[in-house]
């Protein structure tokens, strides 16, 4: 069959090699792209992480002049966003990019190109938010960036717009990334993966990409209006001209508070498949931690108010925000119990995933509770903007988030390269960051009781806060250099390799079914997948009958259908990729067009910050890139 | 197939979990800290300590129960020897899940009590019984604290001055950006948000003084914007009212003092006012520092004027900078020189054309400085009744008018602070209005102003009728003089 | 109750969150489907050509032809006097009934797989919820004046 | 088949885990995305709705004939959409290819009646800095504008494609997606139309509004 199609004129030859820069521009391969969000987003680690440095040696001592208020502002303010926004997030990213495609037996994410495109787009915005930093006018209003005082009139110099134009790139990244591995997910499993059968990390990720997608538009808002505020002048959050400040906070909230969950529902996903591997059983009540998940996602549209306890909303709806805030604690409540039953009778060995999955589960439940005692608005009337609740957050985001992240680096870090990290390391690792993590924040919890407010640069010496503050500081130190082992360990396993083979954990999910590292196209053979953990029960199918039937209500689900509500069997749905039939493995070609309209994004980002004619100057790259890709085909015609 | 490496672990993890958390609760919290939240003073910083330790315990009992079963589980299930023995591939258990979820409900319905309770005893007004309520305004500024008493007639900063065992009433206000007012042992805090006034009430149950700190981010000077609460009994209280509306003793001619209220007139008093202790000049003072605000805001870069913290009967105070350091001579002296060597950012320093030097310290020498910090402790209720200097009978001096009302606004030069500069003002009066000679037009313009707005200025002078005939007559004559 | 408990929870439960599984050919069924009941069905059933997508022409000129004229209508209600109160709720209604018009008949969710509209409804139903929260919150959500 | 017919051109039913075609799938996704999006501005325009301190308000300025003739544009232009959809889906090229092209027409008129309207609200005297209400009115339609500046680019590009014979019955989805987006930006504007003009349409001063704040 001969088909017409239109063709755009092509500047460069569509690349090809499979080595060298070019083959990292213009890839489209979910492993390479999930390495360099790795890497990008582990640099932008270390420049948070310094970041915090200096904010703890400032505020190491009393009255200490290390570092002046406005230097101070813009560091808490970097710290804050580049954490949430080019840290957490895009770390998270990395793991859905390598993962997804692997964990239900596909050979890419459903949109190649567009998943490329979100991590350019990543990229030049994370490089436009800290190119502010060589202008020397950072942000300085907070990650938070609460009006008034992010507005021209209070915060004159460039740094807010910076922040602003650099979120609203970022957001469109994320947004991308969400959409594809939504639809990779719902519509990518390969042949008999039903939605219960899908790992729980693919689950926790779904549910994250919901999210983000429905998230990310609302701080898009926040943004494009603080920024029309800030560049064009209108009102919206101008007091002065009738702006309200309060729906600065309504809307970044209604946007934080998903956000929170967008930043720790990775994470839990990756416990929830360290846990069983090294447990070796399978996770406890698969669907109550799926429904968990799915019940935190709904539920935190409707707490964001409890940002807010302290602006004056008054006691109804305080009552109100109140309770859905520790209703929220309930779901999950349940996820950390089910980890501990997931533990309980086990045979755990304890490696160094293990050990950073343990410790997830302990740190994030102190983080927990305390998100309790200022889910109460009395309580939290004294621990608002305090460092109780930098502590709290801190044990979510890093005795959470990113312990789990790191959890998952050990997990996965011989499927990624073929080789392990180095055990001993991991565990110093382990232990600096567990040790300075804890002398780090577990402080700032009686700071915060003790009456410091968050965000100052300096205190007094009659408050009693130096001991705190420098047990804190050293943790911080120690927390550093624990950071530090583990850049030492990624290099030192690089060149004493130890070898892992396909399956060194003795694994449950697709991912361990093929080699380490995976092929270009991920799997020789699309898996045919009839159980939930199906690797692992290929692996041991005498262990079936116990997972399947240890229960009356449970039925082995292969087969003839022993489900009664099941009126027919399900049709068998055919696999994975775009490749029709078992013949040869079709992967998508490489393109240069999503760099070139993150190129272009890029350049309409600065225009906002500069001037209007670079606006245009974006344009045409963007008009390129959109039509050139429109007309490119997946594969050029062999 | 290959299986897991044989790496032994030697240590139990649960020990390093377990050394910080035992160093931390070594550490307790300290309620006599100055800011501490435990140490309370107050009935709703009680009951909100009470209601943390409440939540506290539970939580504790929680956190023993978690986090012992992970410590327990990791050791108990570790695996022992090398065996790779797999065991019981359970699924899961409904009665559990439902257990588990039904717990942690019921644990929160015990905490949503009291928390409900707390919110609408807290936040839903002052309750009846408690006693008579005094009423205070709290505006949060670019980096201080101002505190009106609408019912008094009393306008002071940064120190706060509450009756002990009565409930006070906050309406708290900003203009620039958000704020929040927070004395830890006393309440917790609620935030000063433009455009939306909150309210908030207080007891202080204790005599003494406590800190105060904004909560909120607000800008470069955050950490510096502190603030003081003396708890007073009753009669030191009314006392100290009564101070507020009693000015201080005139200096006598050739004393420091005299040449530092001199140098105050001409370097500070158009933004800070230092006289709000007679009858109207509560109201005064109400329209001037919006005044101030309305001129900073019109012109950001380029004001010579700024809210300002009133310093009636400053001499009393026992902070400067707001809440900064012990107000003392050579404090004063230090902060008049150089405040940003005290605290950065100050738009004192940045506004005030005093401080137009290169290196942004005081177009002041050494001298004049300490004349002004003298004269400014030298402010304390003085042994003349209250309201007397008003209309002290006698010649009234047109300069010394101008002096006390109008210099918070005008120059007597050609510059912009609020209102024009007078410079010549005698001459061009004259002319402004056909068939109305200068003394006329003047007397127009200071006892109705709102007819005679220059163009391109603010409709915000306030009527000077208050002033009696005999002050606007002198005022008039000085203002003529103006070249 | 016990149904629905197993249904939710499982393993291979075709439970009703559970998402579909046939291709997208596959019709609603009728009284299924996501807007309207049984008779709305049946009726647009018979309109339709048995509810499948390709319904034809004319009916997507009568679709439009109705969406006008509750432009019109809408337009009209403008210009009326003396509705008072049932002004906003009234153009609230038309304009629901419009926004369904399209969604349901131009953008074929009415026709195409239940994922489509479940996709959809969703992000309405949160949106709808937190921005009605957010009025709701920034009209009424003050403190009581003290004084 | 070619390799490139087959993942380009789909097949009506899709080799996919939910049979659902993957874009199609996507662009829905994306418009419960952009429906937080709109929702957002929206729920702004209506906490800001009778705030503003200084005139005009929108009972000066808003003129609803003109407003009701361009919706009426955008609505038929949406019928116009699904005729199109509907003769390429049935393999007739020169039906679809003019009713893509009256969807252009339609969506350029309508761009045109925002550009006179924002330049007769220009000319009045309301710009996004006058007051609140025409900060949330001009950022509000001036997004949904730039979305219907997208679709009318999409849709040219479409008519071009249908022309040449490049968009064709067996890959009408690519029509049919484009299609998804520019109903979407007419429902938006259906909201937008009945809350921003019709309800807002005789809002005036709010009381006690005070010069003392700007000048």
């Amino acid at each position: 069959m001969t088909t017409k199609s239109l063709k755009f004129p092509q500047a460069f030859p569509r690349p090809k090699s499979a080595t060298g820069i070019w083959s990292w521009i213009g890839t489209v391969d979910h492993k390479r792209i999930g390495t360099m969000y790795g890497i990008v987003s582990f640099i932008w680690f270390l420049v948070g992480g310094l970041e915090a440095l200096l904010m703890r040696a400032q505020l190491a001592s009393a009255e200490n002049d290390l570092i002046g208020p406005e230097a101070f502002n813009q560091l808490f303010t970097m710290h804050g966003t580049t954490m949430v926004f080019l840290v957490i997030m895009p770390l998270s990213a990395a793991f859905f990019n390598w993962l997804i495609p692997l964990q239900i037996g596909a050979r890419d994410v459903a949109f190649p190109r567009l998943n490329a495109l979100s991590f350019w787009i990543f990229l030049f915005g994370s490089i436009l938010i800290n190119f502010s930093w060589v202008t020397g006018d950072a942000p300085n209003g907070g990650w938070f960036g609460y009006a008034p005082n992010s507005g021209t009139t209070f915060n004159p110099g460039l740094g807010m717009t910076y922040w602003v134009v650099g979120l609203n790139v970022l957001g469109v990244a994320s947004i991308a990334a969400g959409l594809n591995f939504i639809v990779t997910i719902l519509n990518m499993r390969a042949p008999g993966m039903d939605m219960f059968k899908i790992p729980i990390f693919t689950w926790m990720t779904l549910i994250t990409s919901v999210l983000i997608v429905l998230a990310m538009p609302v701080l898009a808002v926040a943004g494009i209006q603080l920024m029309t505020d800030r560049v064009y002048g209108t009102h919206f959050f101008n007091s002065l001209g009738g702006g309200d400040p309060v729906m600065w906070q309504h809307i970044f909230w209604l946007f934080g508070h998903p956000e929170v969950y967008i930043l720790i529902l990775p994470a839990m996903g990756i416990v929830s498949e360290v846990l069983p591997t090294f447990a070796r059983k399978p996770l406890f009540g698969y669907p109550f931690v799926v429904f968990a998940g799915a019940v935190i996602a709904f539920m935190g549209w409707f707490v964001w108010s409890h940002h807010m306890f302290t602006v004056g909303l008054g006691p109804a709806a305080n009552t109100a925000f109140s309770i859905s805030t520790m209703l929220i604690a309930v779901p999950t409540g349940v996820k950390i119990f089910n980890w501990l039953g997931t533990l309980w009778g086990g045979n755990i060995r304890l490696n160094t995933p293990m050990l950073f999955s343990i410790s997830f589960i302990a740190m994030f439940t102190i983080g927990g509770l305390s998100g309790v005692m200022h889910a109460s608005p009395p309580t939290d009337a004294q621990q608002q903007d305090t460092y109780f609740i930098v502590a709290h957050f801190h044990y979510v985001l890093v005795g959470g988030a990113l312990l789990g992240i790191f959890s998952g680096i050990y997990f996965w870090w011989p499927k990624f390269t073929g080789y392990f990290l180095n055990e001993k390391l991991g565990i110093a690792n382990w232990a600096l960051m567990m040790i300075g993590f804890n002398l780090q924040f577990a402080p700032m919890h009686w700071l915060g009781m003790d009456g410091m407010p968050r965000r100052i640069y300096t205190y007094a010496e009659n408050m009693g806060w130096e001991g705190s503050n420098l047990a804190a500081s050293i943790g911080g130190l120690i927390l550093g250099i624990g950071i530090l082992v583990f850049i030492f360990n990624v290099f030192y396993s690089k060149m004493n390799k130890v070898m892992a083979g396909d399956d060194p954990w003795d694994g449950r999910t697709l991912e361990w079914a093929t080699s380490s590292p995976p092929p270009v196209h991920d799997f020789d053979v699309i898996p045919q997948v009839q159980y939930r953990d199906d690797f692992w029960f290929k692996k041991y199918p005498e262990t079936i009958s116990e997972y399947y039937h240890d229960d009356h209500d449970q039925a082995v689900p292969s087969g003839a259908q022993l489900d009664d509500e099941v009126e027919e069997a399900l049709p068998v749905v055919s696999g994975g990729s775009d490749d029709h039939g078992h013949g040869a493995i079709h992967l998508p070609d490489m393109s240069y067009y999503p760099f070139i309209l993150s190129v272009g994004i890029a350049i309409l980002g600065a225009g906002f910050i500069t001037n209007t004619y670079v606006v245009g100057a974006g344009v045409p790259f963007i008009l390129w890139g959109l039509l050139g890709w429109s007309m490119e085909p997946v594969n050029d015609p062999e | 197939m290959h299986r897991v490496s044989k790496l032994s672990f030697p240590l139990r993890p649960a020990l390093f979990l377990l050394v910080p958390m035992a160093i931390a609760l070594l550490a307790a919290c300290t309620p006599e800290n100055n800011q501490s939240t435990f140490g309370t003073a107050g009935p709703i910083a009680k009951d909100q300590a009470d209601l943390f330790n409440f939540i506290f315990w539970i939580a504790a009992v929680v956190f023993i129960l978690v986090e012992g079963a992970i410590i327990y589980i990791s050791v108990r299930y570790r695996r022992r020897s090398d065996s790779d023995k797999l065991p019981h591939q359970t699924h899961g258990n409904d009665r559990l899940e439902i257990t588990w979820t039904i717990i942690p409900v019921l644990i929160l319905a015990v905490i949503a009590v009291p928390t409900l309770t707390g919110i609408w005893e807290q936040q839903n007004g002052v309750p009846d019984d408690q006693g008579e309520v005094l009423n205070v305004e709290a505006i949060g500024h670019q980096w201080w604290f101002e505190f009106r008493y609408p019912n008094h007639e009393v306008v002071t900063s940064n120190e706060l001055h509450i009756p002990v065992n009565r409930p006070v009433a906050f309406k708290l206000e900003s203009q620039d950006v958000i704020h929040s007012f927070w004395v830890p042992k006393i309440a917790g805090k609620v935030d000063m948000v433009p455009l939306n006034d909150n309210y908030m009430w207080m007891i202080g149950d204790e005599v003494g003084e406590y800190y105060g700190q904004c909560a909120e981010f607000c800008g470069i000077a955050h950490a510096h914007m502190r603030f003081r609460v003396i708890v007073h009994t009753e009669e030191d209280f009314q006392a100290w009212i009564t101070g507020m509306h009693t000015a201080p003793d005139a200096p006598v001619a050739g004393s420091p003092e005299a040449s530092g209220k001199n140098l105050f007139a001409a370097n500070c008093s158009s933004c800070h006012s230092s006289d709000t202790t007679s009858p109207g000049s509560y109201a005064r003072e109400v329209t001037s520092q919006q005044a101030r605000w309305n001129g900073w805001i019109s012109d950001i870069e380029n004001s010579g004027i700024v809210s300002a913290p009133n310093l009636t009967n400053f001499g009393q105070h026992t902070t400067i900078g707001a809440g900064l350091k012990d107000l003392n001579q050579a404090s004063l002296e230090q902060w008049i020189t150089d405040p940003s060597s005290i605290k950065i950012g100050t738009r004192m320093q940045k506004h005030a054309a005093v401080y137009d030097t290169a290196d942004g310290t005081a177009k002041l020498s050494p001298a004049e400085v300490s004349d002004i910090a003298t004269y400014l402790l030298s402010l304390k209720p003085g042994s003349a009744p209250a309201g007397a200097v008003a209309d002290a009978g006698g010649d009234v001096d047109g300069a010394d008018v101008f002096a006390a009302n109008c210099t918070s606004c005008h120059s007597t030069g050609d510059n912009t602070v609020v209102g024009p500069g007078l410079a010549g003002v005698g001459d061009r009066a004259g002319s402004r209005v056909d068939g109305m000679d200068a003394t006329m037009y003047l007397k127009e313009s200071l006892t109705d102003p709102g007819s005679y707005i220059v163009d391109g200025f603010p409709a915000v002078m306030p009527e000077m009728g208050h002033l009696g005939t005999e002050s606007i007559e002198a005022l008039v004559t000085y203002l003529k003089t103006l070249k | 109750m016990a149904n629905l408990w197993q249904k939710l929870t499982h393993h291979d439960g075709n439970g009703w969150w559970n998402l579909p599984h046939g291709p997208s050919n596959e019709l609603n069924p009728p009284h299924e489907g996501p807007i309207g009941g049984a008779w709305f069905g049946n009726l647009w059933q018979t309109l339709t050509h048995g509810g499948v997508s390709h319904a034809g022409a004319g009916f997507y000129w009568l679709v439009g032809f109705l969406l006008a004229v509750v432009t019109l209508l809408e337009v009209w209600l403008f210009t009326v006097e003396g509705l008072g109160g049932w002004y906003i709720p009234i153009l609230l209604i038309l304009s629901v009934a419009k926004f369904v018009g399209v969604v349901a008949y131009f953008m074929h969710l009415r026709f195409d797989h239940r994922m489509f509209t479940y996709f959809f409804a969703s992000a309405m139903i949160i949106g709808i919820l937190i921005f009605t929260i957010i009025l709701f919150v920034a009209e009424h959500a003050h403190q009581k004046p003290l004084f | 088949m070619t390799q490139a017919a087959a993942t380009e051109h789909h097949e009506p039913v899709e080799n996919t885990s939910t049979g659902l075609n993957s874009r199609k799938l996507m662009m829905w996704a994306f418009l419960g995305s952009d429906v937080m999006f709109f929702g957002a501005f929206i729920a702004t325009y209506l906490v800001y709705r009778g705030k503003s301190l200084v005139g005009p308000y929108p009972s000066e300025i808003l003129d609803i004939p003109l407003t009701s003739v361009s919706t009426f544009v955008l609505l038929m232009s949406s019928l116009a959409m699904v005729l199109g959809l509907h003769y390429v889906k049935e393999g007739q090229k020169n039906k679809g290819t003019i009713w893509i092209l009256v969807v252009v027409v339609l969506g350029a008129i309508f761009m045109g009646f925002q550009f006179y309207e924002f330049r007769e609200f220009a000319h009045e005297g309301l710009t996004p800095r006058t007051n609140i209400f025409g900060t949330t009115f001009f950022i509000l339609t001036g997004i949904h504008g730039a979305h219907v500046t997208i679709g009318v680019a999409w849709m040219a590009f479409m008519a071009y494609g249908s022309h040449t014979g490049a968009l064709r019955k067996d890959n009408a989805l690519d029509l049919e997606i484009a299609g998804l987006y520019w109903h979407f930006v007419d429902i938006v504007w259906i909201v937008i139309f009945t809350v921003i003009y019709l309800i807002s349409a005789t809002d005036g001063p709010p009381p006690g509004v005070g010069p003392t704040i700007l000048h």
